[in-house]
């Protein structure tokens, strides 16, 4: 057999593997750095400590439900219930980390929802073969529901330290953005990890493989859910407080985004980070927008110009070539 | 001197003209396009005084996160007053201290959000409203009857405030029967819906206490369409329920939640900005509707949008008198 | 008879909704021997692998490993077990690399996580033996069909199997591909390694398996030694008569006049090319795998963006702009990844069989069930295809998806006939009608374009063959310059030898 | 006993009695009669016809977008098309015609040209439908702020008026204009050229192309016709409720989508009717009829609807594997 070195090869995969997974976000990446020198061009603030802060907090959450959708996308899933479950997580944190429960029980509530839901959605797409739109439609309206029992107005409170935390001057968005970016890269290397791709795209072909095609699918609901909790107690943290249907506009959102950062409906096409991507896209323009002083009417006109030529322009790209 | 009697957020270190910030919710209902116009009437009339050079403009589309993100742009980009009216009764409080923190005068009107740390909070009383429309109605069906209760969407203040204003009234008059309560968005056709389908399941009604927008509008085509009598209803001033109320003849009350808010909270903005005191709640007495003064609305009605709100007048005088009487 | 066989079935049964597809079948397989499973499309091979596999459970009977029965067969197991399938392209996800894809389902961990420099070097490996040199990070949906199957094969070899089931390795593989691994099973099987082998083309079998097992109509005909069998003895077998000429006599049909001319043609990998493809002729396109031939022809067929200096398509100057163009110059386009490009596979038989006629008919013009459904059948009753035509395709054999993709075009009456590699996997019976079918359509004049992996076939049935090697004809091979050693040595490059066309 | 399975006319049978579109329709039946049991007023005739009527609504929006999701696509901007129909026809009304009928076919002029815009991106320039179509909505939004409340008059449209109310042998205008498009549509689906292109796109567009199906051109249509059936629903709305606003269309988006997949056609493409859309129609109108008339709060109810669905889909089927 062939001599090779190992230590050679070290890193002489996967860094190559990453490399071209590049390739269908390159423009992608071009536009949202267009935006983001603008930005930063328009607004020198953003180069300060607070500046950068509060721009990372306001695209987090919108990151983290981009990243839920977006994997549940990749096996071949979809989620319309992405904003009630942000919506659950933000008033369970609100309603529980000022209680007796506190502030880790709340986060272990909030945690716990997150799995759990995701999990028995998973499991009833996968298992019971159940089209995931509408399981997940009518999902929205359940887990909805739950959001207004638990909190029928808007209300409830969380502890100012944690708030400060998380949403004050420091750049704990970003830093807990990093983090999860890292452990999807860890998820990523498990055995569930890239299955997702495979589960997604050749069903058939990954459980002759031995892959537990399945297991990983309901894993990926199950992540998803807790991406979304996750989201709602940022926001409720952010906010100081919890509103039942805060997260209504993560739903379409989410979708928009993962699909502007090349994430397929089919399964296993895209990669996470044109999912970032795209949400960073996303929020990005809101400042832009802002700060170009547009009139709501150009903002609207602009936001469809800015969405479609973000996914025409490299399309049209590689026609050319 | 002037810093003592400052209203709060105000430091007194910006000098006009002033550069405001409209933090609208979403832009395209006519409400709040009717009410875009007065605002942008008032600051035409205020940029003659001098007094505003810039009217900044953001449109969350209904997300209360993008909200905050335009409302915290605004802070970055140091505009000096920011009137809002918010996307959630809690969610902008954080960034609103930010803001506060930095001298800008905030005013919010019409949803207003839980925290002091604004300027001034300018609205009618959502809670005044429910326990009016309830007295009216309690009284219009005789002190007792069987009644249908529609409330605008589900955890959302306002149609909570609404409907619990109403509840004392409910309360005294245990002959009422509440047959049945919806919560529709405040839109004419999800209203008219539900009307049908409770109408069917509750054939003897004697009375609608509907708490706001659009929704009476929808409960009057929904009795029409099925050949029904109209019954005593509450409402708003929607001018196509206004033009109902007048072609069908109703037993009807309504109150507004008038547009000039938004001119007013401009016109106030401005006040503290100038340092002038204003109050920290500037309660706006609800203008009635009834059959005694409906033919004046209705009179005025070419001027205002098919879909959208026939609100009362207003001028400066308006705005002095409601700074002043509080 | 003393050693127990690594793998086996016994009398296993399986029907698809009370369909029987398998019946009391029984098969063992032996440590250092190459077995042959043959049979005609449908027969039930490759359900038989599935069985064995894990894939599908039996209805009856049960698969031994090692003599002992085990009750629960999954791909897992299968895998545990040393029990390694190739596939036919089916594993392998397209957005993933090579590597990742050879190590998918048994990926090495260090801390539970995947190993990416041991995976390198295991996946290198592999690569190696079948002479995959593209690097390990490419994405698989980058290949072409051929490569691809390479990567199956290596995938199947990275996780050193006991027990290698090929289900049509080399339907896509051209001759020197082909020989790569036949070197390599030979290797292997002199390893110890039992090794189940499906082929339809019967001289690989020959050459390479020391027993058979034959399918017919999902039960067991024969089960024995290959010596002192031929290729005919064997196709007797299969198909229980005496089997004619594979190949049809060859005449020559072809006129001066050109169906298709083109100068200076470039579409993708294929540069500068001149030529003409004559009325009435069989042109055959060889060379090794991916060298830009699909190219060609989907460039004369207008699914790629193409230039040339000047072209004539049936008289009609310059390339069709679009596929409906194609069509409505005489053009016709059989893919080669039936699955993928030819097929609807969750339509029923008889739509994918009239799918270009509703491309060609007017928009609204009303359709009739009953003369779709007569078509249909006619097609099917031509090619052999049996059974219900309101199944959908994916019910269908391997073999028997190819002829629905070839048969779809057959009522269209084309002028030019572009095929790629269209006895893909079909079996021999079937091979013979499709062969008769193009010599014959050529007798009347039409032109027929043969893109093909398989090199006798170029060889006995075309008029001229085209070598294409690095995207540029590098030999235009005559009738009477035809052999398997002048193709493959042209397309290795070997011999520069050009003739003018 | 199973003797009439085997003849042919029973084997028909049997598919139909297994078909997705008659599981759905009798799920509607079978909720209708239990619904009359437990709520009173609710199986009576004029309340049925009445869901029915307001169903139409979300059938003709449904009707295109039931076309683009077999062709593969999905249209996200059904919803901005009713309100900009709802909301621009009383601008366009001229006096010159009394019948209002200019009117309308000029508005649904415009909204099937917003429908082929939606086609020409996702044709030629190859943007996802659904990015698409949700930047067409944001468009509209725009538009809307220019238009909406613009007019201080309200126009009376006597055509619209009528489809809206009148009911000629005591059926909703609105429920013949419905019946009428639904045979157009199962027509056109599963009779023409035309419909068989849009399955084969849904399920292999690469290998439609290759087949010779123009591709491009099928799209523009297919996303014309959804602009075509969501300004005719926004017209009916505009009827039903005697004033366009903006947010008239709003619950049509998830609505027709629900009708669509609620009626057996897979949302991957390929697979499908517009016979399994109509009673999925019905069934949302349905529960939605139900929950108004259950006494309990917001949550509750919304749970309560939520788990309906989720119930009837179970009875209603599973996802056909593929690949
Ligand atoms: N999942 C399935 N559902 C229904 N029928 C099936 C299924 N799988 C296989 N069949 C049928 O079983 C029979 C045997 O198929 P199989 O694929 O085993 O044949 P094969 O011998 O491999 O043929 P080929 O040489 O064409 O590959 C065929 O008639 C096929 O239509
Ligand atoms: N989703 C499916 N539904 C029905 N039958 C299926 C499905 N997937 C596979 N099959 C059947 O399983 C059998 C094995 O499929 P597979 O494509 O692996 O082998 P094959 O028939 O040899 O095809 P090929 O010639 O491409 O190798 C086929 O006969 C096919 O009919
Ligand atoms: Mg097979
Ligand atoms: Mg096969």
């Amino acid at each position: 057999m062939s001599v090779v070195d190992p230590s050679r090869q070290a890193g002489a995969l996967y860094w190559p593997v990453q490399l071209r997974r590049n390739v269908g976000v390159r423009g992608l990446f071009a536009v949202v750095m267009a935006f983001l020198v603008a930005y930063g061009f328009l607004f020198p603030g953003l180069l300060t400590a607070s500046g950068f802060a509060k721009f990372t907090q306001s695209w987090f959450p919108l990151a983290l439900v981009a990243m839920a959708q977006a994997i549940l996308m990749l096996t071949g899933g979809i989620s319309l219930a992405i904003g009630a479950m942000v919506s659950l997580g933000a008033v369970i944190a609100a309603t529980t980390m000022t209680g007796p429960l506190g502030v880790a029980g709340g986060a272990a509530a909030v945690t716990l929802t997150g799995v759990g839901i995701g999990a028995a959605t998973g499991f009833i797409v996968v298992k019971l073969r159940l089209p995931a739109i509408v399981v997940t439609l009518a999902g929205s309206f359940i887990i909805g529901g739950a959001a207004l029992l638990i909190l029928p107005r808007p209300g409830g409170a969380i502890p100012e330290w944690l708030s400060d935390l998380l949403a004050g001057n420091t750049p704990a968005a970003f830093v807990l953005l990093v983090l999860i970016v890292l452990l999807w890269k860890l998820y990523l290397a498990t055995p569930l990890g890239l299955s997702l791709y495979a589960a997604g795209e050749n069903p058939v072909g990954a459980y002759r493989s031995g892959v537990p095609v399945d297991g990983a699918r309901i894993a990926a609901y199950a992540i998803s859910g807790l991406l979304c909790t996750g989201a709602g107690l940022f926001v409720a943290a952010q906010t100081g407080s919890g509103d039942p249907v805060i997260g209504t506009a993560f739903t379409l959102n989410s979708i928009a985004a993962a699909v502007l950062g090349g994430i397929g409906f089919l399964g296993g096409q895209g990669t996470m980070r044109g999912a970032l991507a795209g949400s960073l896209l996303l929020s990005l323009m809101i400042s832009v927008m802002f700060f170009l002083g547009f009139t709501p009417v150009a903002q609207y006109v602009a936001q469809g110009l800015i969405i479609i030529g973000a996914v025409a322009i490299p399309q049209f790209r590689k026609v050319q070539q | 001197s002037q810093a003592n009697a400052a209203a709060k957020c105000i430091k007194g270190d910006r000098k006009a003209p002033y550069t405001i910030g409209w933090a609208n919710i979403y832009s395209v209902p006519t409400w709040m396009k009717q009410t875009q116009g007065t605002i942008e009437a008032e600051v035409e009339t205020l940029k003659k005084q001098g007094l505003v050079d810039k009217l900044v403009v953001t449109d969350a589309q209904g997300d209360a996160n993008v909200q905050i993100q335009q409302i915290q742009s605004m802070i970055d980009s140091d505009v000096d007053a920011i009137i809002l009216i918010a996307g959630s009764s809690t969610a902008p409080a954080r960034v609103l201290a930010d803001a506060c923190a930095k001298g800008i005068a905030i005013i919010n009107f019409d949803s207003l959000v839980d925290t002091d740390q604004v300027t001034a909070k300018v609205n009618t009383d959502s809670a005044q409203w429910g326990d009016q429309a309830a007295k009216f109605l309690i009284d219009a069906i005789g002190g007792k009857g069987k009644i249908l209760i529609l409330n605008g969407p589900a955890g959302v203040s306002v149609s909570d405030d609404r409907r619990k204003g109403a509840d004392a009234a409910l309360k005294a008059h245990p002959e009422v029967t509440v047959l049945a309560e919806t919560n529709t968005p405040y839109n004419v056709a999800p209203a008219q819906e539900a009307v049908t389908s409770l109408l069917f399941a509750n054939p003897e009604i004697d009375g609608i206490l509907s708490l706001g927008g659009a929704l009476s509008a929808g409960a009057v085509l929904a009795l029409d369409k099925q050949g029904r009598e109209q019954v005593p209803i509450t409402g708003e001033n929607a001018r196509q329920f206004l033009e109902l109320w007048k072609e069908k003849g109703l037993k009807s009350w309504a109150t507004m939640q008038p547009n000039w808010l938004g001119a007013f909270a401009t016109y106030t903005a401005v006040q503290a900005l100038e340092g002038k005191d204003v109050p920290a709640f500037v309660k706006i007495p609800l203008p009635v509707i009834d059959n005694s003064n409906i033919d004046q609305y209705l009179a005025r009605a070419a001027d205002f949008p098919a879909d959208g709100y026939i609100y009362s007048p207003y001028d400066e005088e308006l705005f002095k008198k409601l700074l002043a009487e509080q | 008879m003393a050693r127990a066989p690594l793998l086996a079935a016994r009398e296993v049964s399986k029907s698809f909704f009370g369909n029987p597809v398998l019946r009391d079948v029984s098969i063992a397989l032996q440590p250092g021997r190459v077995h042959a499973l043959l049979g005609e499309n449908g027969a039930g091979k490759s359900t038989l692998i599935n069985l064995l596999s894990g894939a599908l459970r039996p209805d009856g009977g049960a698969i031994e490993v090692d003599g002992r029965p085990v009750s629960r067969m999954t791909p897992a197991c299968a895998q545990q077990a040393g029990i390694a399938v190739v596939q036919q392209e089916l594993s392998l996800t397209a957005s993933l690399s090579i590597a990742e894809n050879i190590g998918l389902g048994a990926y090495p961990r260090r801390f539970g996580l995947l190993d990416y420099p041991e995976l390198a070097v295991r996946a290198r490996a592999a690569c190696d033996l079948v002479g995959l040199h593209e690097p390990l990070s490419m994405p698989v949906g980058h290949l072409s069909l051929g490569r691809r199957q390479m990567v199956e094969i290596a995938k199947a070899l990275y996780r050193r199997p006991r027990v290698l089931i090929l289900d049509e390795p080399t339907s896509s593989l051209s001759a020197t591909e082909t020989k790569v691994l036949t070197e390599l099973l030979e290797t292997l099987r002199g390893e110890g390694i039992a090794i189940l082998y499906i082929s339809h083309r019967l001289n690989e079998v020959m050459a390479l398996c020391q027993h058979v097992t034959i399918l017919k109509d999902g039960t067991c005909t024969a089960d024995r030694s290959l010596e002192g069998t031929d290729a005919a003895g064997l196709v007797r077998l299969m198909v229980g008569r005496d089997p004619g000429d594979l190949f049809p006599h060859w005449q020559p049909s072809a006129s001066a006049a050109n169906a298709i001319s083109v100068r200076n043609f470039s579409a993708g990998l294929m540069r500068d090319v001149d030529l003409d493809i004559r009325t009435g002729e069989v042109l055959g396109i060889g060379g090794l795998v991916g060298q830009g031939q699909e190219d060609l022809l989907l460039g004369l067929y207008g699914a790629m963006a193409a230039r040339t200096a000047s072209a004539t398509v049936n008289g009609a100057s310059g390339l069709p702009s679009g596929v409906p163009k194609a069509n409505a110059l005489g053009l016709a386009y059989v893919p080669a990844d039936r699955k993928r490009e030819g097929l609807h596979l969750i339509h029923s038989i008889i739509t994918n069989m009239m799918l270009p006629a509703f491309a060609r008919l007017p928009a609204l013009k009303l359709r009739s069930r009953h003369a779709e459904r007569e078509t249909a059948r006619g097609l099917a009753a031509q090619l052999g295809i049996k059974g219900d035509l309101d199944r959908p395709a994916q019910a269908l054999s391997g073999g028997n998806q190819q002829k629905v993709a070839l048969a779809k075009w057959m009522p269209h009456d084309p002028l030019v006939l572009l095929l790629n590699d269209p006895t893909r996997g079909v079996d021999v019976e079937t091979k013979r009608e499709i062969y008769m079918m193009l010599r014959n359509f050529a007798a009347t004049g039409k032109a027929v374009v043969l893109l093909s992996s398989d090199t006798p076939e170029l060889v006995h049935l075309c008029d001229r063959v085209a070598v294409v090697r690095e995207g540029r004809i590098v030999a235009m091979l005559e009738r009477g310059a035809l052999s398997e050693e002048a193709i493959v040595s042209a397309a290795m490059g070997a011999e520069q030898r050009k003739v003018a066309a | 006993m199973t003797a009439w399975k085997e003849t042919v006319g029973g084997r028909r049978a049997l598919t139909i009695l297994r078909s997705r579109p008659f599981l759905t329709v009798a799920i509607v039946a079978g909720v209708w009669i239990a619904a009359s049991f437990t709520s009173r007023g609710f199986g009576s005739y004029g309340h049925l016809r009445y869901l029915v009527e307001l169903a139409a609504v979300i059938g003709l929006v449904a009707a295109g977008q039931t076309f683009v999701v077999i062709a593969g696509g999905i249209d996200l901007s059904v919803a901005a098309i009713v309100t900009v129909s709802a909301v621009s026809l009383p601008l366009l009304s001229w006096q010159a015609d009394p019948t209002g009928l200019t009117a309308v076919l000029a508005v649904l002029a415009l909204t099937t040209t917003i429908g082929l815009v939606n086609g020409l991106g996702v044709a030629l320039l190859r943007v996802h439908p659904m990015i698409m179509t949700l930047a067409m909505a944001t468009f509209l939004q725009g538009l809307l702020i220019i238009i909406a409340g613009g007019s201080a008059v309200t126009a009376e449209n006597p055509l619209v008026r009528w489809l809206g109310n009148a009911r000629p042998a005591g059926i909703p205008a609105g429920v013949l204009l419905w019946v009428a498009v639904s045979v157009i549509v199962l027509a056109a689906m599963h009779a023409t050229s035309f419909g068989a292109r849009l399955f084969a796109m849904g399920a292999n567009p690469l290998a439609a192309t290759l087949s010779g199906v123009p591709v491009a051109s099928t799209t523009l249509a297919v996303y014309g016709i959804s602009g075509f059936t969501s300004g005719l629903a926004g017209v009916l709305v505009l009827g039903m409720n005697g004033q366009g606003y903006v947010g008239i269309g709003d619950p049509y988006l998830l609505a027709s989508i629900a009708a669509v997949v609620l009626g057996g056609t897979s949302i991957l493409g390929g697979l499908g009717t517009y016979a399994g859309t109509i009673p999925g129609a019905i069934l949302l109108v349905t529960i939605t009829a139900l929950i108004t008339v259950v006494n309990a709060s917001p949550g509750w109810r919304s749970i309560l609807f939520g788990s309906l669905i989720l119930g009837l889909l179970l009875l209603s089927g599973r996802e056909q594997a593929r690949r």
